[in-house]
């Protein structure tokens, strides 16, 4: 314990700074590949291992249970299913949102995994466990290599 | 032949939601202060063989923290060194050291001034991975509000289970000294509370605190020198699940099954629900205290909501969970989160633990997570008996 | 599975040019934190930074091993005890350390170069220095052992900073 | 169940280093952890806990980066955690997979250190500008080299050092880079080329630093009884060490490196080494610039206070010289992705120890061989001491 303390509010005072700078990301030998598929022709691709058997999306370039380096890509289709799901009221500093933003996680039809992404078309209360959606693509001239090509995933009709 | 490992002294600043008066420094000094005193009166510069400190740079707003820990707890010039993890894991560490004979005591170190961040989110959000999950935008939280849903779908626990939680441990909290937000709610205040990540409302979610630990281990030998209330760990585990949250298994804790699995296996514990007397474990968002107590196998699957109703995890239940209030009631104290979790359990191991104390507490178990958007966790099986 | 010796293996890895990054041959993205911070400045710093803003340098100073230490600190860090009390040091002191810099933070090139000093501060105990900066000379003529003094900035100017001073100059 | 364990290391892998690297920080962990199993011949399966390095947050731009690696380097569904002390982290690593295996926890290990630096915009330097105290160091606009200079130049002024010694080692740890095929800027310097080089903050000059770099390192561990069944040539973790100084670097004497000798001694104690000069065939000494590697062998006990710049003249240093110091090229040729290139001089000296080190190999059968790294604010040594 410190022999002299701050009885004073006055006293009391705070030092400003940050860590702020710009990062520019590569997308990695794996994010590279899925980026480009979803920009130039709108296809998720997943990524398989041939020992355990498991297609990864997001795709990897190696497989986290067995180390195999992971060649064969595989076309898994734009549709899936949602597995789980929440409705977002605050945007990142807490600010109320003015239209909730709904996420999913959707497994997609022939991987093992899937996409964490956002619902669109639907209101709130309409989402269940089970739904099938489809991603709904960016128009190619807009798309960037971003997750966000993908607009959102919205219900099959 | 090697040594059992034992936590002979205990320092901690207490919680509370801000401390402007006072520097992480002067924090950390405090903390460290008591806990030597607490082990022994033992003196840093000379007594100790190494020292581990928990922290992460972000929620440091220094860039290799490490530089700025060692004059306060007595370290410099010495053996020191951070592990980027919550304290527990820090914990995990230590107990390594002295298992290898070259140790006989070693210092944890874990704080929270998180106060001094004025971008929570903002940091919590760049933990995200920057190429799949950051660019979605949003508040990072809603990765537990998916995994909410997930979880009340998988099991038979319910939304109100998850409510009684916020209010059994905030009530807790009011019990005990060191808690920031002890509170009296009822269920209905949690449910009407604002809609944040639906299922999760405002109060589902643990408020954040400062203040500081510092923890003593030491060998048998050397423990038996310094105190006559060593609390043994008989058991420590760790560990992650895949970092891609897309992999994951979104109902269950994975990281807390087999962290528990490695640290009974160690403590020789086969039947936990009979060997456990109580538990210290995670709560930061409400769901969480149910996924873990089943990922830790204290009561069956689809069980740990029914228990919590019907009041087996309150203090006098028959399975105390968060005595201390947990997070829930102390405050989320981030890298501290977890070897608070242990100290809680040393204290009521030693009947120290004042109004929350549970009564005949032998054996108990501490857990943490180490929040979003990691699957990384560790469990603790502390005992008052050395074998 | 047998054995690779490191002769037989492939150092892997794909190398990449700036240029491709900025040509857009490979995909990115970017992004930027938001991680602000407004540190409590405690007992020891809070009172030093006061100082400073009166023109006066603080120091903390321990009965056990005597020191007078700066910057100052409510713990010795050589005995682990709280320091017992307060004095102040002198605004002059003796390089003890110096260099002189010809680029910026983001390691850009500046014109003029920073004397950048560790200067032992006169009435603290020997070899307690802080850093900063120096000016009034040429790069050329600073020299270790010199005496310096620091310059202030004028008192209505003053923030309760280290910048506060503006620079050391020769003595 | 537990008791002290003698810890082997078993196999060793690296990445390229290079400026830019098109894979995530993930992937080239995995390219590393992938390389060291294949030359131990085991697979993920054998690894029973992770043990991660890294520098920075603010270098790859990812809050807790250890949790976003823990896949790649190959810790799914096990035991994590990662250490961090500054630029000591690469051999530190090691260290801290030493004392998994040895406390008797787990058989193995799987031990990998990583950074991607480029990801930091519009230049890595920036993360080095907030590993300052906010309210002394960082108002002043204070930058990782002015107080490299200011050691540097207390280090010449105390010893009479001239930088005409010290640009020694920058070309002979940049010609040694020539071998080693994951090297950054091998290639043949003169001593002038250094002395005429852009002066960034005097007295250090662009030639006298190692460049910012992409790349990984991994190593395995292995307990005696599982190093046995697996190899014939185990090369033994003997001695490790750590040490860590005041926070206030601007209160001591930055001529020497305390902390590098306190950590050699734990280090050495641990080993039964006596009399370093003559016990250690072999030295990786960290040398982001090349005035440390002389700082460090002198904190290494390797030499007298000061002795460092004459044996580097005299060539005893050099590859075929009684003291090779880095014969992998070092941080200043082969690279300096920071934790990464800590634990490629771990990996250096195993594959020295091994015989395996082809162009690199000093000569005389080296026995025992010492790697070193030093971070925060000039302030932390960490060591290891390794045997075959």
């Amino acid at each position: 314990m410190t022999l002299e303390k701050i009885n004073d509010p006055r006293e009391i005072r705070q030092w400003p700074g940050h860590m702020e700078t710009d990062y520019i990301y590569t997308l990695g030998v794996a994010g590279e590949r899925f980026f480009q598929e979803i920009k130039k022709n709108g296809k998720i691709m997943g990524a398989k291992c041939k020992r355990c058997g498991i297609v990864y999306v997001p795709p990897r370039m190696y497989c986290e249970r067995c180390f195999e380096k992971l060649g064969e890509w595989v076309n898994v289709g734009n549709k899936g299913t949602v597995f789980t799901y929440t409705v977002a009221h605050i945007d990142l500093n807490g600010a109320k949102l003015k239209e909730p933003t709904i996420y999913a996680m959707i497994k997609i039809d022939g991987a093992d995994g899937g996409l964490v992404h956002k619902l669109g078309e639907i209101e709130p209360e309409k989402v269940r466990i089970g739904m099938r959606v489809e991603a709904v693509f960016k128009p190619k001239d807009k798309r960037e290599g971003s997750i966000n090509d993908i607009r959102y995933f919205k219900r099959v009709k | 032949m090697s040594e059992e490992v034992a936590i002979v002294g205990i320092g901690c600043t207490g919680f509370k939601s801000i401390t402007p008066d006072i520097s992480y420094k002067e924090l950390m000094f405090e903390a460290a202060t008591r806990a030597y005193q607490d082990a022994g009166n033992i003196n840093p510069r000379k007594d100790v063989d190494a020292f581990v400190t928990c922290a992460e740079d972000y929620w440091e707003g220094h860039s290799i923290f490490d530089e700025f820990v060692p004059d306060q707890i007595g370290a410099a010039l010495r053996h020191l060194f951070t592990v980027s993890s919550d304290g527990m894991i820090g914990l995990a560490t230590a107990f390594m050291l002295i298992k290898t004979g070259e140790f006989n005591t070693v210092v944890v170190e874990a704080h929270s001034k998180v106060s001094d961040v004025t971008t929570f989110t903002g940091i919590v959000n760049f933990a995200l991975d920057p190429i799949f999950n950051r660019p979605l935008g949003g508040h990072p939280h809603y990765m537990a509000g998916l995994e909410m849903t997930r979880f009340l779908h998988e099991t038979e626990n319910t939304r109100e289970q998850c409510a009684q939680v916020v209010v059994k441990n905030r009530r807790n909290a009011l019990s005990n000294p060191y808690a920031a937000h002890g509170a009296q709610l009822t269920v209905e205040d949690v449910l009407q509370s604002e809609p944040y990540f639906q299922p999760l409302n405002r109060l589902d979610i643990s408020p954040v605190a400062d203040g500081g630990i510092v923890m003593v281990l030491a060998s048998e030998k050397a423990a038996k020198k310094l105190t006559d209330k060593p609390v043994w760990i008989r058991g420590i585990g760790w560990n992650s699940d895949t970092s891609w949250p897309e992999s994951r298994e979104w109902g269950r804790a994975m990281y807390t099954e087999l962290a528990a699995q490695m640290a009974y296996k160690m403590a020789g514990i086969r039947n936990p629900k009979k060997d456990v007397c109580f538990a210290e474990i995670d709560d930061s968002f409400s769901y969480k205290e149910l996924q873990h107590l089943e990922a830790l196998k204290l009561c069956s699957n689809d069980e740990a909501g029914k228990l919590t109703e019907e009041g087996e995890t309150e203090i006098y239940g028959d399975l105390p969970v968060n005595a201390s209030g947990g997070i829930q009631g102390i405050g989320y104290a981030i890298e501290a989160s977890g070897l608070h979790r242990v100290l809680e359990t040393v204290l009521q191991l030693r009947g120290e633990a004042g109004k929350h104390q549970i009564c005949d507490a032998k054996t108990g178990v501490a857990q943490i997570w180490r929040g979003v958007p990691t699957a990384t966790g560790a469990v603790a099986v502390l005992s008052r008996e050395v074998k | 599975m047998s054995r690779k010796k490191s002769e037989e293996c492939t150092y892997a890895g794909t190398e990449i040019k700036s240029e491709d990054i900025k040509q857009g041959k490979v995909l990115t993205l970017r992004d930027r934190p938001k991680a602000k911070y407004l540190w409590s400045t405690g007992v020891a710093m809070g009172r030093f930074l006061k100082e400073l803003k009166n023109g006066k340098i603080a120091a903390t100073t321990c009965n056990k091993c005597g020191r007078i230490m700066v910057p100052p600190r409510m713990f010795c860090e050589q005995c682990f005890k709280p320091t017992d009390g307060w004095t102040y040091v002198k605004d002059t002191g003796t390089i003890n350390t110096y260099s002189v810099s010809f680029i910026a933070g983001d390691a850009s090139r500046i014109k003029e170069p920073i004397i950048v000093i560790v200067v032992d501060l006169d009435g603290a105990s020997p070899g307690m220095g802080i850093l900063h900066t120096m000016s009034e000379i040429d790069w050329k003529k600073v020299k270790f052992g010199m005496k310096v003094k620091a310059v202030w900035k004028p008192e209505k100017e003053r923030a309760g900073a280290i910048t506060d001073i503006k620079y050391f100059k020769p003595a | 169940m537990f008791g002290k364990k003698r810890v082997a290391v078993v196999g060793a892998g690296l990445t390229l280093f290079r400026r830019n690297m098109k894979e995530t920080g993930r992937e080239m962990c995995y390219e590393a952890a992938k390389m060291a199993l294949d030359q131990a011949g085991l697979t993920l399966k054998d690894m029973e806990s992770v043990a991660y390095g890294s520098a920075p947050d603010a270098f790859d731009g990812i809050h807790m980066k250890g949790e976003n690696m823990t896949d790649g380097s190959g810790a799914w569904r096990k035991p994590f955690s990662r250490v961090y002390v500054g630029g000591g982290t690469g051999v530190f690593t090691a260290d801290a997979g030493w004392w998994h295996v040895a406390s008797g926890l787990f058989d193995t290990c799987l031990v990998v250190a990583e950074e991607k630096m480029s990801s930091c915009y519009p230049h890595p330097a920036y993360a080095f500008t907030t590993i300052f105290d906010p309210i002394m160091d960082r108002p002043h606009g204070t930058t990782l080299i002015w107080i490299f200079s200011l050691e540097m130049h207390r280090y010449m002024h105390v010893h009479g050092v001239k930088k005409e010694q010290i640009a020694l080692v920058s070309v002979k740890n940049k010609r040694n880079a020539l071998d080693h095929p994951c090297a950054q800027l091998g290639a043949k310097i003169t001593v002038e080329d250094v002395l005429n080089s852009e002066i960034m903050c005097w007295p250090v000059q662009r030639l006298d630093i190692s460049p910012t770099s992409d790349g990984a390192a991994a190593i395995v561990l292995a307990s005696e009884d599982v190093a046995k069944k697996i190899t014939d040539n185990p090369v033994w973790i003997d001695g490790v060490g750590w040490c860590i100084d005041s926070t206030y670097w601007t209160n001591r004497d930055l001529y020497y490196p305390d902390y590098v000798e306190c950590a050699a001694r734990m280090a050495y104690k641990m080993a039964g080494i006596k009399n370093p000069p003559k016990e250690i065939d072999v030295a990786e000494p960290y040398d982001p610039f090349d005035y440390k590697e002389l700082h460090h062998m002198e904190g290494l006990l390797l030499c007298k206070k000061g002795e460092a710049p004459k044996l580097t003249q005299e060539g005893v240093t050099q590859r075929d010289g009684d003291l090779p110091i880095n014969p992998s090229g070092g941080l200043l040729g082969v690279g300096n992705p920071i934790a990464a290139a800590g634990l490629m001089k771990v990996c250096e000296i195993f594959w020295q120890l091994r015989g395996e080190a082809g162009k690199r190999q000093v000569p005389g059968d080296p026995r025992t061989g010492v790697a070193q790294a030093w971070g925060d604010l000039m302030q932390y040594g960490s060591v290891i001491v390794m045997r075959r």
